[in-house]
């Protein structure tokens, strides 16, 4: 095979990991009825928080899962705001964007100063596995984390799926009053998904301190979070169609900067709002049959 | 021992006015750990926060300065949401409307003030209609979601207006992506002498009292207002829900625009890329923190704009990181949330 | 007007109340105000906060700052604000993308030396202009790059191409060329200030079309090359730590000559608006070729010994690197 | 022994009393029937039994032990299942996933595992559905079998049945009471809450009655009768009776031919409708609920366009005008769920003027005085208690039907549409309505009443319509109709 497509599968893969996590986390939140705009935010502070506990203890793996509590922190202050008080789903997740970004900035001046270089970590190496095999050899010289996401995406159609959480999950996203009938605590249910979003958003955005880049800068989100966002409607909510989402993302953003270099004048702008644009087509397409949960935006209340 | 119970039930009336003070004071106790960890003092912070930039002529009139687009994208919020139009899109639609201002105001730009400006601003109002014009057919022809899709047309224009400033506007004499300068009968004049306070504010306060008299006083309004209560009590009552929702997204974006046309025409006079710079989501907070009502709008607005300009003041005088003024912000706006609720609950004694 | 102070007790860094009286002396200590648009942590602004702190650590000034200003309208409020209350001596900033509003309020403060870093001229009595100059060392580090070469490839991962990136990139390419005619020089741009990881998949694709030396206009290039063992150059300040094995040198932006020159200028009450750029330059130690951090015993004896020879000529005055502040195409 | 006793049970909403000390007692292995009017806290009670409420105070034993119920799931622990008036399934899943939902111990789900455990239990209680198929397929009657099946599933040994047959077809109610009395043979023990008399007569063995909240009485079923209990219920005699004189009807006014319409969940809610009505008459519209009445009403008032078919008022095609249209053509519309017709965030005075706006503006700008002066006259006219700036929201149901009357009725509209304009009012209330609609036919008006209440319907109108499965079944002069037509009509036989 081609270099060139080598290299493009690898990279797709690469720029896909964060957004796989990340989406799946969107969709846990949304199939159980809860738009989550704390995604980019929660994306932030993951890179933020797996970072830090990474530099601070020399440890990937302890950082790997302090972000993942961080996220579920923020999956508990969204289901704080929009399960508990049922404060309006838009407004408490840009909120909390807002908040999480600022207060990751705030906390690494307080804990790293003013450095001139960016502090860093030794982050994740790459894990090469048919690296003997010209095609596959480079392909498949990804972090763990890339093998995870992958991984990853058969396990969350199980757990929707063929789980009774998942079952619980699917029915409180469609009718919370059935739910709560059945003798589910709705709240508990909620939360508990808003918290295993949570955990996969900081995830997806830890990946890009801890193993893609091994330091943290102030743009490191740059707007994968509304990504996300669109890459859960593209995906109809399914977990599969949501990996061949991130995978056209990852893939076009990677396809711009080789194209760039074969020297053809491209407006680069135009590969970059794709997946905006496509998702809106989607959506024009799949029109009122795009299958939103019944629930997703409804608070729910008992009395 | 005395017994409590909350209960669903009107909170008096007297608790209204309470909400945002008693918001505004668990806000600063909750990040006064944070600036406490900054190792500076939290009450000169607040003092600085709250009292400094008002202590100046120069500085109040920049709080006015900075809330200037943030009424204006506080009332396209509130239009929008008022009618149950869940307009996420103010960002995107605030770019349209400065697109449009930097295009006429080159273009006719050494023309009479008396044409420039009102063209700038009809050409604003329509781009910032046109650029909520997908959303809002998508919305009432085949009930696409609008949070979403209002979402995703900010993220597109970003890459338009990147485009436009690398490419076809990019102002040769400039080392900076942005557009050539707009014709100086373009440029909003000065209120005050010495200071950079614009027409813009008092564009955004008459649009205050029209969208007010709109919501409160007119036929339209009270459709609004009524399909945004209950879509189906409105369109019972022979209301066309639809159109209604049509208009108030159209307005709601040229408002926007407007406050595109404010940015460019009073402070920038050219295009660049960060021209909303998150103005269009601190609409929806600051419209959320009003209340949806205007006059509510327009004050938190000035408190939003006196909170950003104190932060940096903050930043300045003690060496806090300037981060500190978003974490306020965005605190204010999740307690003020939460407290809002409370409204829908009484304390009774058993 | 004037600055009132906080109820409680004051901040330690307020200056005496006396400066409203008139100062006939001179001041010991010059008041500095620093004014960025970015965080301190994007390495432009860095490089001038870090001066700052430096003479601050000195004794030599008072030093406060707000960064991260953004281009939305806030530079000029800032600048007023900070004009009217804090009286500094001097300011020092980035223009870039506030350009206007900064000169505005310069002119309506004669009595306040500005220095910013700018693509235009000195401007009234009171605005100098600098900026980094270090199309020199980056010239230096392309002749490395041309050598260390195997591919004949070799990468640049800027960030916008404004003109002080561009003249970086083209001075880059011009040493190669120099020292690999053959080369052929893939040129990426982010569009972004701060993408990191989009730096780094850049720089990847170009490490896919066959590069094996990169340079590192911004971060996330240099973590790409350490990934995949190649040679890289770092921008800006030495970044041989984020790599040491890897980044065999950097082009280095020292503002001390410059801070230092308003200083004294400040001081002595000679303060007239001027081209700072020297002070940026090779010749009085404003950019430098960083050091190879044990890195030589990877380069050709005979490259080693062009490199040096070249630098000399340049700090002599001997040799010019040209000035080319064009956009350079994707590959060269 | 007693399978439930609830005592001393108060809970209140906001400033409604719901329930006020109520005691109720449940033998084992009996069908115990609830009843009560509209709003007299029967739902309220079984709402608390089942935990989805929290009684302000009282006590709730379980076979004789004192329980603690703090949500459905202490319920369902302590052998309680309810079938809900409005159904609780997700229409999203299959009928096993919903019989098994919140009901499991395992941690995965094998579809087929599932699907073979509900069918089992479906022929073991004898309630038959079909495991493998999504709720959103299924009709009421399955819904209410599937509902049944959930809660037996789950080991119920009490069965609440909040008004189980009001979807039902008689032949339906018929398989339903054969089922419950088997249940009750095998030992589950039934609350079974009905409007309907002659059902509680049937197959129950005691009667509780509630009234504003309050117990009224129990009373064994064979020392009872149907008049003593509809006393206990209303605490009066009274029934509206109207005099029905043979009078002459006006020229026909309004003709409604071959309409069909799709509604949400079935491709043809309505199939080939046809009727007329002249001035002075009243049609009434019968049937089951879910038959296609909700959409009947929605086209008629211009909300849900027609697929097909005319709609002619005085020979002008209407089917095809917006509401506001139908307003200005001389249509008066009474909404099916009052909460949902009108606007609770707005004032008495606003949702009166709201479907006549082009009436109260001025220079487009909305004429706040005549809205007012408006307001209190028609507020006047229909008794309302209210005051014009109160908030619609805090007014009682009655009061707000009559705002929905009152802007109804004021332009003395040709055609009046009423769909279940008394669902859920009082006694007080309810005669004052179906008086009013009697005075629109009068008046010379043209009244279609569509209403699931086959008493009212019998009571006011002139001619009888009956809707099965979005078709009309025939349309019976009253003169010639008896309940046991109609009810045959309604489910569909003949
Ligand atoms: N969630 C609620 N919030 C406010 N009020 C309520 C609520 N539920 C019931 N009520 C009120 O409590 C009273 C009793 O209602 P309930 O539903 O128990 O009556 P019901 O006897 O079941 O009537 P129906 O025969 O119409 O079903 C009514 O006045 C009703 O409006
Ligand atoms: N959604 C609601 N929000 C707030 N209050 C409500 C709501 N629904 C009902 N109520 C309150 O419950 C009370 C009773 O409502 P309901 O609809 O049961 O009327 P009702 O008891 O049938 O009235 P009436 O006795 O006049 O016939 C009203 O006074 C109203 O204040
Ligand atoms: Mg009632
Ligand atoms: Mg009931």
């Amino acid at each position: 095979m081609d270099e060139f497509i080598v290299g493009l599968i690898a990279a797709t893969l690469r720029v896909a990991t964060p957004l796989i996590f990340a989406t799946l986390g969107e969709l846990f939140c949304e199939r159980a009825g809860v738009l989550n705009l704390g995604i980019e935010g929660t994306m932030f502070l993951g890179a933020f928080v797996g970072f830090t506990a990474a530099s601070m203890t020399g440890s990937l793996w302890i950082g790997l899962l302090a972000a993942a509590i961080s996220g579920i922190l923020s999956g508990l202050l969204m289901s704080l705001l929009s399960v508990r008080l049922g404060v309006n789903q838009h407004v408490s997740g840009l909120g909390i964007t807002l908040l999480l970004i600022s207060l990751s900035l705030f906390s690494y001046r307080i804990i790293f100063g003013e450095s001139k270089i960016p502090p860093s970590i030794n982050s994740f190496d790459l894990l090469k596995i048919f690296s003997d095999n010209p095609v596959l050899g480079p392909i498949f010289s990804q972090y763990l984390l890339t093998y995870i996401a992958i991984a990853i995406i058969p396990v969350v159609w199980y757990i929707l799926f063929r789980t009774t959480f998942g079952l619980n999950i699917r029915a409180v996203g469609e009718n919370p009053e059935a739910t709560d009938a059945a003798g589910i605590n709705v709240y508990k249910l909620r939360t508990s998904a808003l918290m295993i979003g949570g955990a996969l958003m900081a995830i997806g955005g830890s990946f890009i301190t801890l193993a893609q880049l091994g330091s943290f800068t102030f743009g490191i989100i740059a707007g994968r979070g509304w990504v996300c966002i669109s890459l859960v409607i593209f995906g109809n909510w399914h977990p599969i169609k949501v990996l061949l989402g991130a995978l056209l993302f990852g893939g076009v953003s990677a396809l711009q900067l080789r194209l760039q270099l074969k020297g053809l004048k491209l407006p680069y702008e135009i590969f970059l709002a794709l997946p905006y644009i496509v998702t809106i087509i989607a959506l024009t397409i799949a029109g009122r049959n795009a299958s939103y949960p019944a629930a997703l935006l409804k608070p729910y209340k008992r009395e | 021992m005395f017994k409590f119970r909350i209960e669903r039930a009107p909170a008096p009336m007297w608790t209204k006015p309470l909400i945002p003070i008693v918001a505004i004071l668990v806000t600063f106790l909750i990040t006064s750990i944070l600036i406490i960890l900054a190792k500076a003092n939290p009450l000169q912070a607040y003092y600085h926060f709250l009292i400094t930039p008002l202590s100046s002529t120069f500085s109040a009139l920049e709080v006015l300065v900075k809330a200037t687009p943030l009424i204006l994208t506080g009332i396209a919020v509130t239009f929008a949401f008022t009618s149950g139009y869940f307009n996420i899109g103010a960002e995107g639609q605030l770019a349209a409307g400065a697109i449009a201002a930097t295009w006429v105001g080159i273009t006719f730009g050494n023309l009479s003030p008396i044409i420039a400006i009102p063209l700038m601003i009809i050409g604003g109002f329509v781009a910032g209609m046109a650029w909520a014009l997908i959303p809002a057919i998508l919305k009432v022809k085949l009930k696409v979601d609008e949070v979403v899709t209002t979402l995703l047309m900010n993220s597109i224009i970003v890459y338009f207006i990147s485009w436009l400033l690398n490419g076809p506007w990019r102002d040769p004499i400039s080392n900076w992506p942005q557009s050539p300068d707009i014709g100086s009968s373009a440029i909003f004049f000065r209120l005050i002498p010495k200071s950079r306070l614009h027409i813009g504010f008092i564009i955004a306060l008459i649009v205050v009292v029209i969208v007010y008299f709109l919501i409160k006083k007119t036929p339209l309004g009270l459709r609004m207002r009524a399909s945004g209560a209950s879509k189906t009590g409105a369109e019972f009552a022979g209301i066309n829900v639809s159109k209604t929702i049509f208009i108030a997204a159209l307005v709601s974006g040229g408002i926007a625009g407007l406050a595109g046309v404010s940015e460019v025409a009073g402070i920038h006079y050219h295009l660049i890329d960060s021209i909303s710079n998150e103005l269009g989501y601190t609409g929806i907070i600051v419209a959320t923190l009003g209340g949806l009502h205007p006059i509510g709008v327009a004050i938190s607005a000035l408190f939003i704009g006196l909170i950003d300009t104190g932060s940096q003041t903050v930043s300045r005088m003690l060496g806090v990181p300037v981060y500190l003024g978003n974490v306020v912000q965005s605190a204010l706006l999740l307690v003020t949330l939460g407290m809002l609720l409370f409204q829908n609950y009484r304390i009774k004694r058993l | 007007q004037k600055a009132v102070p906080a109820p409680t007790e004051a901040p330690k860094t307020e200056a005496p109340v006396a400066t409203e009286a008139p100062v006939v002396e001179m001041p010991k200590v010059v008041k500095v105000f620093g004014a960025f648009a970015t965080a301190i942590e994007e390495p432009w602004d860095g490089v001038i906060h870090h001066a700052l702190k430096e003479a601050e650590a000195n004794g030599q000034i008072e030093y406060s700052y707000t960064d991260d200003i953004g281009y939305a309208g806030d530079m000029e409020r800032i600048l007023r604000e900070v004009a009217e209350q804090q009286k500094p001596d001097l300011i020092i900033g980035d223009a870039f993308g506030n350009e206007e509003a900064v000169r505005r309020v310069a002119s309506d403060y004669p009595e306040i030396a500005f220095a910013f870093g700018s693509g235009f001229g000195p401007s009234g009595d009171n605005f100098s202009v600098f900026d980094n100059w270090i199309h020199e060392p980056a010239y230096l580090c392309g002749l490395l790059a041309g050598g260390l070469s195997k591919t004949g490839i070799i990468g640049v991962v800027g960030g916008v191409p404004v003109p002080e990136v561009n003249r970086i990139t083209n001075a880059f390419i011009q040493g190669v060329k120099e020292t690999n005619p053959e080369a052929k020089v893939l040129v990426s741009f982010i569009n972004s200030w701060f993408d990191p990881a989009a730096a780094k998949e850049a720089a990847i694709a170009q490490i896919g079309a066959g590069a094996d030396v990169l340079f590192a206009e911004r971060f996330g290039v240099i973590e790409a090359a350490a990934e995949k063992g190649l040679f890289a150059f770092g921008n800006m300040s030495d970044q041989n730590e984020l790599a040491p094995d890897f980044v065999v040198s950097s082009a280095v932006w020292n503002m001390t000559p410059t801070v230092q020159y308003l200083i004294e200028q400040v001081k002595g009450g000679t303060y007239t608006s001027q081209d700072l750029k020297d002070f940026s330059m090779v010749g009085k130690g404003g950019a430098s070729l960083a050091p190879f951090h044990g890195l030589e015993s990877k380069i050709p004896a005979d490259l080693l010994a062009l490199v040096k020879t070249k630098e000399e000529a340049i700090k002599a005055g001997l040799f010019r690197v040209d000035i080319d502040e064009a956009q350079p195409g994707a590959v060269n | 022994m007693l399978a439930v006793e609830m005592k001393g049970i108060s809970k209140h909403f906001g400033l409604v009393q719901a329930n006020q000390d109520v005691h109720f007692c449940l033998e084992s292995g009996e069908i115990h029937a609830l009843l009560g009017e509209n709003g007299a806290g029967k739902t309220t009670l079984m709402r608390i039994l089942y935990g989805l409420y929290r009684a302000d105070e009282g006590e709730i034993f379980i076979n004789g032990n004192k329980m603690e119920i703090h949500s459905p799931k202490d319920a369902i622990a302590a052998g309680v299942g309810m079938v809900t008036q409005h159904f609780t399934l997700v229409p999203t899943l299959t009928v096993a996933e919903n019989i098994v939902l919140g009901y499991t111990n395992s941690l995965t789900l094998s579809q087929k595992l599932i699907e073979q455990k509900v069918q089992a239990a479906s022929e073991r209680f004898g309630v038959s559905v079909n495991s493998s198929a999504l709720v959103k397929h299924l009709s009421l009657g399955e819904r209410q079998r599937v509902e049944i099946l959930k809660a037996l599933y789950r080991n119920a040994k009490i069965l609440i049945m909040d008004e189980p047959t009001a979807v039902l077809v008689p032949q339906e109610v018929d398989i339903l009471f054969e089922s419950l009395l088997r249940l009750v043979k095998n030992g589950l023990s039934v609350i079974f809450i009905s409007h309907k008399l002659n059902e509680v007569m049937t197959v129950c063995d005691r009667v509780t009655v509630l009234r504003d909240g309050k117990t009224v009485g129990t009373v064994n079923k064979n020392e009872t009768s149907r008049e003593k209990l509809a006393k206990m219920m209303v605490g009066r005699e009274t029934f509206l009776d109207t005099q029905r004189s043979s009078r002459k009807t006006g020229e026909s006014v309004y003709e409604v031919k071959d309409l069909t319409a799709s509604g949400q969940q079935v491709v043809k809610a309505l199939d080939n409708i046809s009727f007329t009505i002249n001035a002075n008459e009243i049609l009434g519209i019968a049937g089951v609920s879910g038959n296609g009445q909700s959409e009947l009403t929605k086209v008629l008032t211009g909300i849900l366009k027609p697929t097909h078919g005319s709609i002619k008022l005085e020979g002008q095609e209407i089917s095809r005008l917006s509401p506001g249209d139908l307003t200005e053509a001389g249509l008066g519309r009474t909404p099916e769920d009052r909460h949902e017709g009108t606007i609770g965030d707005l004032t008495v005075a606003e949702n009166l003027a709201l479907e006549d706006l082009n009436n109260y503006t001025k220079n487009n700008i909305l004429d706040q005085k005549k809205i007012h002066e408006d307001a209190l006259k028609k507020i006047d006219e229909f008794q309302i208690k209210a005051s014009p700036n109160d908030r619609l929201r805090t007014l009682s149901g009655g009061n707000m039907q009559k705002v929905v009357f009152a802007r109804a009725l004021s332009r003395r509209p040709k055609v009046v549409i009423a769909s279940q304009p008394t669902r859920g009012l009082d006694v007080g209330a309810t005669e004052y309505v179906r008086k009013r609609l009697l005075e629109e036919r009068d008046r010379g008006a043209a009244v279609i009443l569509i209403s699931e209440d086959l008493d009212e319907i019998m009571a006011l109108s002139d001619r009888i319509a009956v809707l099965y499965e979005g078709c009309i079944k025939g349309i019976v002069p009253t003169s010639e109709a008896t309940a046991e037509k109609i009810g045959l009509l309604m489910a569909g036989v003949c």
